[in-house]
């Protein structure tokens, strides 16, 4: 429903790199909203999106879903997984071995609905295994069929744990606008796990930062991430990989993210301190760029 | 009316088919619920499904012949109120072996339940799907080698049980003398050309349909984990 | 349907036979296995009609229990041999000693009556304690028969009913161990209740004490009087 | 000397325990074999594992007892050569139960092997481990429910075992006079009392040593592959 | 050895997303080298690895070690993967659920050596969780078992099938460190597959380009990627996540790559047909950025 917030407020006991560790999330996310869980390795970001599927139960809390209770210790409720409509796609994929690639994105719907599973297959570049155990795919294809049957059901709910993390590039913004549009289109609620801070920006309307099981930030993704890291100027962190001399000054060539190479001046002077694999930023105090839509 | 022989055989078959079928539909249910039920008393419930391997058939034949027969309250129930009486017929021996075939059927199944991982039925269930629909369409097709093995020792168990046999059904031509008891028979009036005869032909049958199933199974090999 | 003592197979097959050339709309139905499980069943009852028995005692407790309609009946009194199939045993029990590692099959004393006859006949001779160590027990006498016959013991104990059997005729020397050195193996039979209405299981029953069985019973050994 | 009582059940023990350790000896590599190796006449190998369950076991003992004999080459050559003669003896009766549990021991461990996911060999053999170590180290503790489940069937399928000790025992006391025949003795001689003493005695023991087993089986569970 | 030239020449079908595809790979790498798998989702480079290893065996060609000869259709060789002293990270990590992590780390060991192990755990970050099962981890944490106990043989030749990829920036650059470590101190000939183009520059002395089962490059990183797509200005691409209007221009905020945020200043005519969300490119003609160490 279009005005089902859901209302999370949950504990549980982990144990952290640091020892114990107390996952305990307060927060309300609104109906429709596109919300990417950022945070180390180990913060609990997993954990969270299992208790809201009801695959691990809270230590105590409650978790509601506009006038639904899906779970609260205090009346003992705990509503099974197959009842919360909801989409996961797990880190680890859990495909069915005994499936084909098309059956595994089939078996979640309903009614079954041939023209959208293969439209799904076809911009998942699935197509030609349709017929393939899942065995016999590559890591990434794996990770796509995740994916798809996650979508393929149409869940009010989408619960996505680190959904492209073995794809590259390119088929990776072509999926990060699958999700896009599956989410626009239903207007589902979407919680997704990303390491990615480009990935973030993309897709995330809002960010949610978990440090050791705890929120340190919920909001949008520029609130979250730009007012703090930037102030007003350009600063880009890269590697050098290359230092080239030219007649008076030295070409420097830094590789940021994930696919930026920036070329910078430099003389002598600083040039001094530097060599190739050496981390820097590089800024400007007078940038005049310009943007070409591509 | 067909040959004593082709008779045996036919009653052989049709006991030992209605014993799986049956234990089937009983197993499944059974193994689920002792792969993923989680209660303190369990070791016991599993220690209790493997008791009938424990006691001898015969003394297990001694101990059901005494419950059908009607100075026992469970014959009594049956012959009173049914107006059956299990003793020598073919229902009795089926109900007998049914009963002390259980551990052939659940062990092997219970194993292949619990060698599934955890996460595919948690998949399953976050696709909408009930614990039923998941343990058709996710765990027993995933569990494949398991259930032929269970089929085939419950299967095989049917055709080589005796002892219990022996004691309920009483050796009736045509409906309880199957051909384990036809078999002792002949030897025991050392007629050991028609048991050599019998036992052939069930070894040769049992052979080939167990060759069959296995070479069925052969595909489901060992499978990845995905 | 009657049930029959294991030693009666190949008599009762040839009684029954005869019966039939007189009768030969009768169905009978014989049934063989060891006297203790015919028993066993009869308690707990199985549809037969007629019990012939290796001995007297199971036919008696049956008769003490309700379950017949008669006393037992005495058709026959069986006959033991010994029996080998690689030595000649005409020289009788003493035999025994002069291969002191043989083994010795008879049927376990314990609750098969030849067994227990067996048991008697080596205490006659003063060497039971002395073969005691080498004695197998079959489950009944056609197992002591099937150890003999395997050649997994040298000797046997057994009936002469199975001596004078066809497949092991043949196959092996007997000595017929003189009857004065056991009890009498009485073997008697029972009508049991469930045929009070039927005819047919009655005339078998009188025609089991006719000349003409009874010179069946003979041809197998059995003496009858 | 303990009373025949104390005695049979000590020998029903040993054979069980020998029988079930000679099995795990045996059993551990016919299985990874049966697992894992691929030829064309696999099927024929694991119908012939199974072969024992098809026959009925007086009839496996008859013929068991014709190998034994003097009279056959295995037994010939076994008293010619070793002057050991195997018919109603201790050894006898374990080296026919060995041969006849083998189902029981081999199954569960080759269903428990194929269910263990392919990679995780893998993963040990890129750490430069042999098979073996990787066969002790990786799998047999991958699958222990399964290694359980073949020691207990194959122990209570041992102590329960009747028809093939009958006949290829003898009943001799302290020798192969085990619990299952002794009870059938018992019955026969119309003992009751002192069958239902063994029965139960041989029930509750059995019940209690698969309770603890199962019990320590407990801990490993369902696991998720990692 | 040192002078363990290692000599490829392998042949394998494969069902690529468009159809059979033959995966053929001619190429000499040398010893010590660190030599980084770029390729699509399904381009073949889990297949080599596992065909260096042992794992998969190629439908024909030849493998050699220095002298050995490791793999050989035409003589029938085929050395087993426990007697290749290779260390292999999979993708999906295979860790042994019955041992805890120490003893998943300590398994490949031949002499153990409990210090160089208590060493690697501590930074791995996995002290903490040294007596745990793996199932009770989180999926960067299994990554980083994985990775620890191919480090701790201390093999020879290391295949590494993106260790990284569950893990956030920040742990992500500190195992990037250990695994440049391991290869300088022992100079272990390391193949790395990685999706993430900063990664391939910090590691990477060589990258193997792999296309449809195809080397399409190979050669140093800046040779590969830079002199393709630079042409000596500078040329970032990324995505608008903010437009803000100042008083007579606009404001735009771009992120880029892993972790870079560039504001650019944008003009009415520059801003008609952008909207955030956008993939843009940024560059400038005149750009005179400085550079600082970090
Ligand atoms: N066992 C197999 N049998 C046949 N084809 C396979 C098998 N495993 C993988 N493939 C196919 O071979 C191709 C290459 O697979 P591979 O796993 O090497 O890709 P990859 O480059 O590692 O991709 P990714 O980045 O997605 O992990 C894929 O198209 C895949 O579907
Ligand atoms: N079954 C479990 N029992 C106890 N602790 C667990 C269990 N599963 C995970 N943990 C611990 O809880 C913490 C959070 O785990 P979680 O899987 O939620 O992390 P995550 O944020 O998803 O990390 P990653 O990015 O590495 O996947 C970790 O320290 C982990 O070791
Ligand atoms: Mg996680
Ligand atoms: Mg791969």
């Amino acid at each position: 429903m279009e005005n089902d917030i859901i209302e999370l407020d949950v504990q549980k006991e982990l144990v952290s790199a640091y020892g114990r560790m107390v996952l305990s999330i307060q927060i309300s996310i609104s109906a429709g909203e596109l919300v990417v869980l950022f945070g180390e390795s180990g913060a609990g970001k997993t954990t969270l999106l299992r208790m809201i599927a009801g695959l691990t139960t809270p230590d105590n809390g409650t978790i509601k879903v506009g006038d639904e209770v899906w779970f609260s210790s205090a009346r003992g409720i705990n509503m099974p997984p197959q009842k919360r409509n909801i989409g996961f796609v797990f880190q680890d994929y859990a495909l069915f071995p005994n499936m084909s690639v098309y059956n595994n994105v089939a078996y979640g719907q309903k009614d079954r609905d041939k023209i959208f599973i293969d439209e799904l297959l076809q911009n998942f570049g699935l197509t030609e295994f349709a017929n393939r155990k899942p065995e016999k795919l590559s890591g990434g294809q794996k990770q796509r069929v995740a994916l798809a049957r996650a979508l393929a059901r149409k869940p009010k709910f989408m619960l996505l744990d680190e959904p492209l993390s073995a794809l590259d590039a390119g088929i990776r913004t072509s999926l990060q606008n699958e999700i896009l549009k599956a989410h626009s289109i239903s207007n589902t609620t979407t919680l997704l796990v990303s390491h990615d801070l480009a990935e973030v920006f993309r897709l995330a309307q809002k960010v949610m930062l978990i440090q050791d099981g705890k929120i340190k930030g919920f909001g949008r993704p520029d609130d979250i991430f730009i007012n703090n890291q930037i102030s007003g100027k350009v600063q880009i962190t890269g590697t050098i990989v290359k230092i080239e001399t030219q007649d008076t000054f030295y070409l420097l060539t830094v590789v940021t993210g994930m696919n930026q190479i920036i070329k910078v001046t430099a003389f002598e002077s600083d040039i001094a301190e530097l060599t190739e694999g050496d981390r820097v930023m590089v800024f400007s105090k007078a940038f005049n760029p310009l943007v070409m839509k591509l | 009316m067909p040959s004593p022989f082709i008779q045996t055989l036919i009653l052989t078959g049709k006991l030992a088919i209605y014993t799986t079928s049956i234990l089937l539909v009983i197993g499944l249910p059974l193994s689920y619920f002792m792969a993923y039920a989680r209660f303190r008393f369990k070791p016991v419930l599993e220690a209790l499904v493997s008791m009938p391997l424990v006691l001898p058939p015969s003394v297990i034949g001694y101990y059901i012949l005494v419950a059908y027969s009607p100075n026992f309250w469970f014959g009594k129930l049956l012959s009173e109120w049914f107006d059956v009486q299990l003793a020598f017929t073919f229902e009795g021996i089926l109900l007998a072996s049914v009963v002390f075939s259980i551990p052939f059927m659940v062990q092997p199944l219970t194993n292949g339940l619990r060698a599934v991982p955890v996460n595919l039925r948690e998949a399953s269930y976050t696709l909408g799907k009930s614990k039923t629909t998941t343990f058709f369409r996710v765990l027993i097709p995933n569990i494949k080698p398991s259930l032929i093995t269970a089929i085939a020792l419950t299967f095989a168990h049917c055709i080589g049980e005796f002892g219990i046999i022996l004691m309920v059904g009483g050796n009736m031509p045509g409906e309880t003398r199957v051909a384990s008891i036809a078999i002792y028979d002949e030897v025991q009036a050392l007629n050991f050309d028609a048991a050599n005869q019998y036992a052939l032909t069930l070894f040769l049958t049992s052979f080939v349909i167990l060759t069959l199933i296995y070479t069925v199974n052969r595909k489901s090999d060992a499978w990845k984990m995905i | 349907r009657i049930a029959a003592a294991a030693d009666l197979r190949y008599a009762m097959d040839e009684v029954v036979a005869a019966y039939k050339t007189g009768n030969p709309q009768a169905i009978l139905e014989v049934i063989y296995g060891s006297s203790g499980n015919a028993f066993t069943q009869i308690s707990n009852g199985a549809p037969y009609d007629l019990f012939f028995s290796a001995d007297v005692i199971y036919p008696q407790k049956l008769h003490e229990a309700g379950f017949t309609i008669h006393e037992p009946v005495l058709y026959a009194i069986g006959r033991i041999v010994l029996w080998s199939a690689s030595v000649d045993v005409s020289k009788g029990i003493s035999v025994l000693s002069e291969y002191p590692k043989a083994r010795i099959a008879i049927a376990n004393p314990s609750h098969a009556p030849y067994g227990l006859r067996a048991e008697e006949t080596l205490r006659h001779y003063g060497v039971f304690d002395g073969v005691k160590p080498r004695l197998i027990y079959g489950e009944n006498i056609s197992q002591a028969a099937q150890f003999c016959l395997t050649g997994n013991a040298q000797f046997g104990i057994i009936a002469l009913s199975l001596a004078l059997s066809p497949n092991m005729q043949s196959k092996g020397s007997y000595f017929l161990i003189d009857d004065v050195t056991h009890k009498p193996l009485q073997q008697s039979f029972v009508i049991l209740n469930r045929a009070k209405d039927n005819s047919l299981a009655l005339t078998f029953a009188e025609f089991v004490s006719s000349p003409q069985a009874i010179k069946i019973f003979k041809k197998y050994g059995f003496v009858c009087n």
